[in-house]
């Protein structure tokens, strides 16, 4: 394994005081318990989102913190998801009266995690509630067991919600914003290479010179199948006709498309996968209104992408549009 | 319990644990993400390095303060449950601890429907849970009279071939829940960690008395 | 090799053609000759700064195209300098009359194929000049041979290059501060890993499992030399005495640090990295004042990271914090 | 030179360049960035394409066009240095073509001076320069009565022997210079693709007496 580090035990400590001082401007990171915030807290009585899960996903979900997005954002050891206690005090720190409400990947860890801290905060003045994403279409939905997995649809759910928050938008409103956000995004993520997890000091799965993995989650999980590796077009076919088998967009309908890198796949590559999902879905009759390329949700080290729609409409656009300045995000201020 | 005792259960329990990170971070490599070894490592050795503290004080609360400890140390899906699973059997205990095996089996319910509860799961779903109910519901079956050797015993065979159970059952709970039939032939991580801490458990047991 | 990629021909022109497509609103794509243009082009009378270079960098350079840094950008195939018919179309689609202004990264092929390009626009009515980066510091700098490359550094001429261009300051002017720049600054790379030329299809160069490359080029060409794998504290205490040793910076004199990525490594490990070098830095007496962390100047699929330091001054931060809106930088507008 | 001579010496060239690519990339992914043999085979395809409307042309005319396909098609350093090459060639080149081998040196030697200025390098830094100077000079030193058969027995042995030496030098040009005393041990990819072509040309030159 080979990584820019120092040591196991302080990678996420150290990385964390860099983040803070890159954008001093934007956060405050506390190490103890272990949460980064906002610097100019939004004004008093609107909602204050706070995220969070296992580190490796930068820069979901530290650098999504700032104006017009999330307030707070709890940073687990690598792909693990935080403790209450982190959640609690960056709660505490964040709530500006008008409520609380969490944005959970749906894993069992984090929705364990968060639901303990919902717990510990049943008393807090405006409330908390939680939304939960699962956007990875390559896992079977069923209420009978885990159910789908949140992977980068939870950046559109952030930046859409939080843009509400922003605006006003009281506890309920946010959070049915948020459920119907995700319910109208689909994802589908492709590996080439495994991640390593620093603790584990090899890889997580072993892919042969000449496979990929389909449907591969963010944390290394194994997809829908293990197949021969295939030409762009073709793996942009499969994302594109496997999310909109599940969400079901309507020709003409306004689309988001994020096309996310999971952390060592060059831009190259990845503004020539958008290229192949774009024409997709105008092939289908789908009009992508908005895009956003780059590593917004990645999986440390692993080369490979994943492609994300949202099904949009007038009201989702101009929030999506509405100002955002974070580390990761920005426009309009 | 006595303080030396508790002391004792702690460090056997946080050793096994160690002993075990690699195996239990392959386990999860294979149908999870690869730190269950590290998550109950990072979690034993801060229970272990409150020894002292806890071994102070009633088996109940001690229970308790260490599955806190759990909760807040582990983070991802262990930590929680079996933080659960502590903190509900510590409250189960009667004062002066548990007077017999009747005792001891309806506390480890108690701390099993705790984690049903936190976990929104039940055995059959591939988890620590697979090794955990019918290990209670062996011990609250167990004769009155059961002698402490037996009931060790019944304990350990229990655990291991619930543990061995896991490798041909479909993931429904928890993270290999997402690789749905791809699950099968793996042991669930969970349910060997705990299976391992029912050993360590056990052997306490039998050498103190 | 594994790429997300449908054949080594059309990775350039697909990846060229998702680019404008997600940017729509930022530039203008030309694929024969291939550029890349500001969609809305700066005043007259202003000085246009054209850059370019082998592919394989990005965001670097096409990245940086729009208000308020370049005004075209040339790309050649991967890791090859571009051709002058590019850098003439782009030069002339981009001239606003001010003069024309070349951003070349010192590697012999881009001097000579902008040199050409020069010559054929001798007569362009503002004229044309050239600013040459070579921040490299890993290369021994001597006028008796090719002398040093331009790296990351090359990122920071340009925003303050073109941000003093958008405010109307003349071809000499801007050239002359291009110069100043560049010698204000220095850049020392590492790789962990070699990146793969898709034409090439196997890795550059070989690293053992323990061992990295310090100084290494964006190119993956070899650097100072190949040392043990080194903990990230001492990767970057020989960065920043390196370039502290060629560029001499001041205690006080206020710093601009670029920690950049090559491609593959997380930006948990980037930002730790950066943390590890902004402390070095301070315990020399040196300000950090400016930061920035993440890719943007990229070795396609190279783990590994680079430190570029640059000495500035109350103008220089003031032109750097000047309002910049491409695709890979934005602020203040 | 008759059209179908100017055709077969273009297939020639482009056929030796690609047959050798692999080489060329390896070579310059030691002490450069492994694009040399994609370089020079885009440049060769593309003159290759044109090589009937070339096959039309007077032969000084028809270099420089070729030279400014290089120049067009290659990018990198090869691709300035070898378009001028044909392009000062093509300009040097009397009306009607070389009289003699002396007519032929002074044509090359004029392609040599242009790389030089281009490059702003000169033999001795490790680069296509170490074969074109040497072989330049030895065509410009033989006796005005040499044989063909002579010359392009001298031609092919100069640069090989050029080319061999460029192993031990010390790159101060170009991509490998950046490598200082680590470029030394390895042939120059740039000098290896020029020995290729004047071999490529002496075979023309031999199969056509
Ligand atoms: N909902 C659940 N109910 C019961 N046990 C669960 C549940 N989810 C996960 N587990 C148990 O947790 C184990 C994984 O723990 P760990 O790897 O530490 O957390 P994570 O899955 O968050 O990485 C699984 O092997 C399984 O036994
Ligand atoms: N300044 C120069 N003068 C003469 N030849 C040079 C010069 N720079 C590079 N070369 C030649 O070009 C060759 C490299 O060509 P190529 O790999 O195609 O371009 P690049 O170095 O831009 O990748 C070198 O091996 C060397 O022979
Ligand atoms: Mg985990
Ligand atoms: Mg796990
Ligand atoms: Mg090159
Ligand atoms: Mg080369």
């Amino acid at each position: 394994m080979k990584k820019l580090i120092n040591g196991i035990d302080g990678i996420l400590s150290e990385s964390l005081r860099g983040f803070g001082a890159a954008h001093a401007d934007l956060v405050a990171v506390s190490l103890d318990p272990k949460y980064v915030l906002r610097a100019t807290p939004k004004a008093r009585g609107k909602v204050a989102l706070v995220s969070g899960g296992g580190s490796g996903h930068e820069p979901l979900h530290a650098g999504f913190v700032g104006a017009g997005m999330l307030d707070a954002a709890c940073p687990g050891e690598v792909f693990t998801s935080p403790t209450p206690d982190q959640m609690l005090a960056a709660a505490q720190a964040a709530d500006a009266g008008g409520g609380l409400l969490f944005v959970v990947k749906n894993y069992s860890g984090d929705v364990m995690n968060f639901e303990m801290a919902a717990e510990m905060l049943a008393d807090a003045p405006g409330g908390v509630a939680t939304v939960l994403t699962n956007d990875d279409v390559a896992v079977e939905d069923s209420t009978f067991s885990q159910g789908r997995r949140g992977v980068a649809g939870t950046v559109i759910v952030e930046k859409i919600v939080g843009a509400a928050a922003e605006r006003g938008a009281d506890l309920a409103a946010c959070q049915a914003l948020g459920e119907r956000v995700n319910k109208a995004t689909g994802s589908l993520g492709v590996a080439l290479t495994s991640c390593t997890v620093p603790a584990a000091g090899r890889p997580t799965f072993d892919l042969g010179e000449d496979e990929m993995e389909l449907g591969v989650g963010i944390h290394g999980e194994p997809g829908r199948r293990r197949v021969p590796l295939m030409p762009a077009d073709e793996i942009a076919e499969a994302m594109v006709s496997a999310i909109c088998e599940s969400t079901g967009p309507k020709p003409g309908e306004p689309l988001l498309l994020l096309l996310n890198g999971m952390g060592a796949s060059p831009q190259m590559e990845l503004y020539l996968m958008y290229e192949a999902a774009r024409r997709l879905c105008e092939d289908r009759g789908l009009a992508v209104a908005r895009s956003l390329v780059g590593n917004y949700c990645t999986s440390l080290d692993m080369a490979g992408c994943s492609l994300t729609l949202t099904r949009m409409d007038e009201a989702l656009l101009d929030l999506w549009d509405a100002p955002v300045h974070t580390a990761a995000l920005r426009w309009g201020m | 319990m006595a303080p030396d005792d508790l002391r004792d259960l702690i460090a056997r329990s946080a050793a096994t644990i160690a002993a075990h990170e690699e195996e239990l971070t392959s386990l999860d490599r294979a149908i999870g993400d690869g730190d269950h070894g590290a998550n109950m490592k990072r979690g034993f050795s801060a229970v272990a390095e409150q020894a002292d503290a806890l071994a102070g004080l009633p088996l109940g609360e001690a229970l308790q303060k260490a599955g806190m400890t759990l909760i807040m140390k582990v983070g991802g899906a262990s930590g929680p449950l079996y933080g659960s699973l502590l903190m509900a059997m510590g409250k189960a205990l009667p004062d002066g601890g548990p007077a017999d095996l009747a005792g001891v089996a309806a506390m480890l319910a108690a701390g099993v429907e705790a984690v049903k509860a936190r976990g929104k799961s039940d055995a059959g779903a591939k988890t620590m849970l697979d090794v955990l109910v019918p290990l209670a519901r062996a011990l609250q079956s167990a004769d009155a009279g059961t002698a402490a050797a037996a009931a060790i015993a019944t304990a350990r065979r229990t655990a291991d071939e619930a543990l061995a159970a896991t490798r041909d059952m479909k993931a429904t709970k928890g993270r290999a829940s997402f690789l749905g039939e791809r699950s099968i032939g793996h042991l669930d991580p969970g349910a060997r960690s705990s299976a391992l801490l029912v050993h360590a458990a056990c052997d306490f047991l039998e050498d103190r008395s």
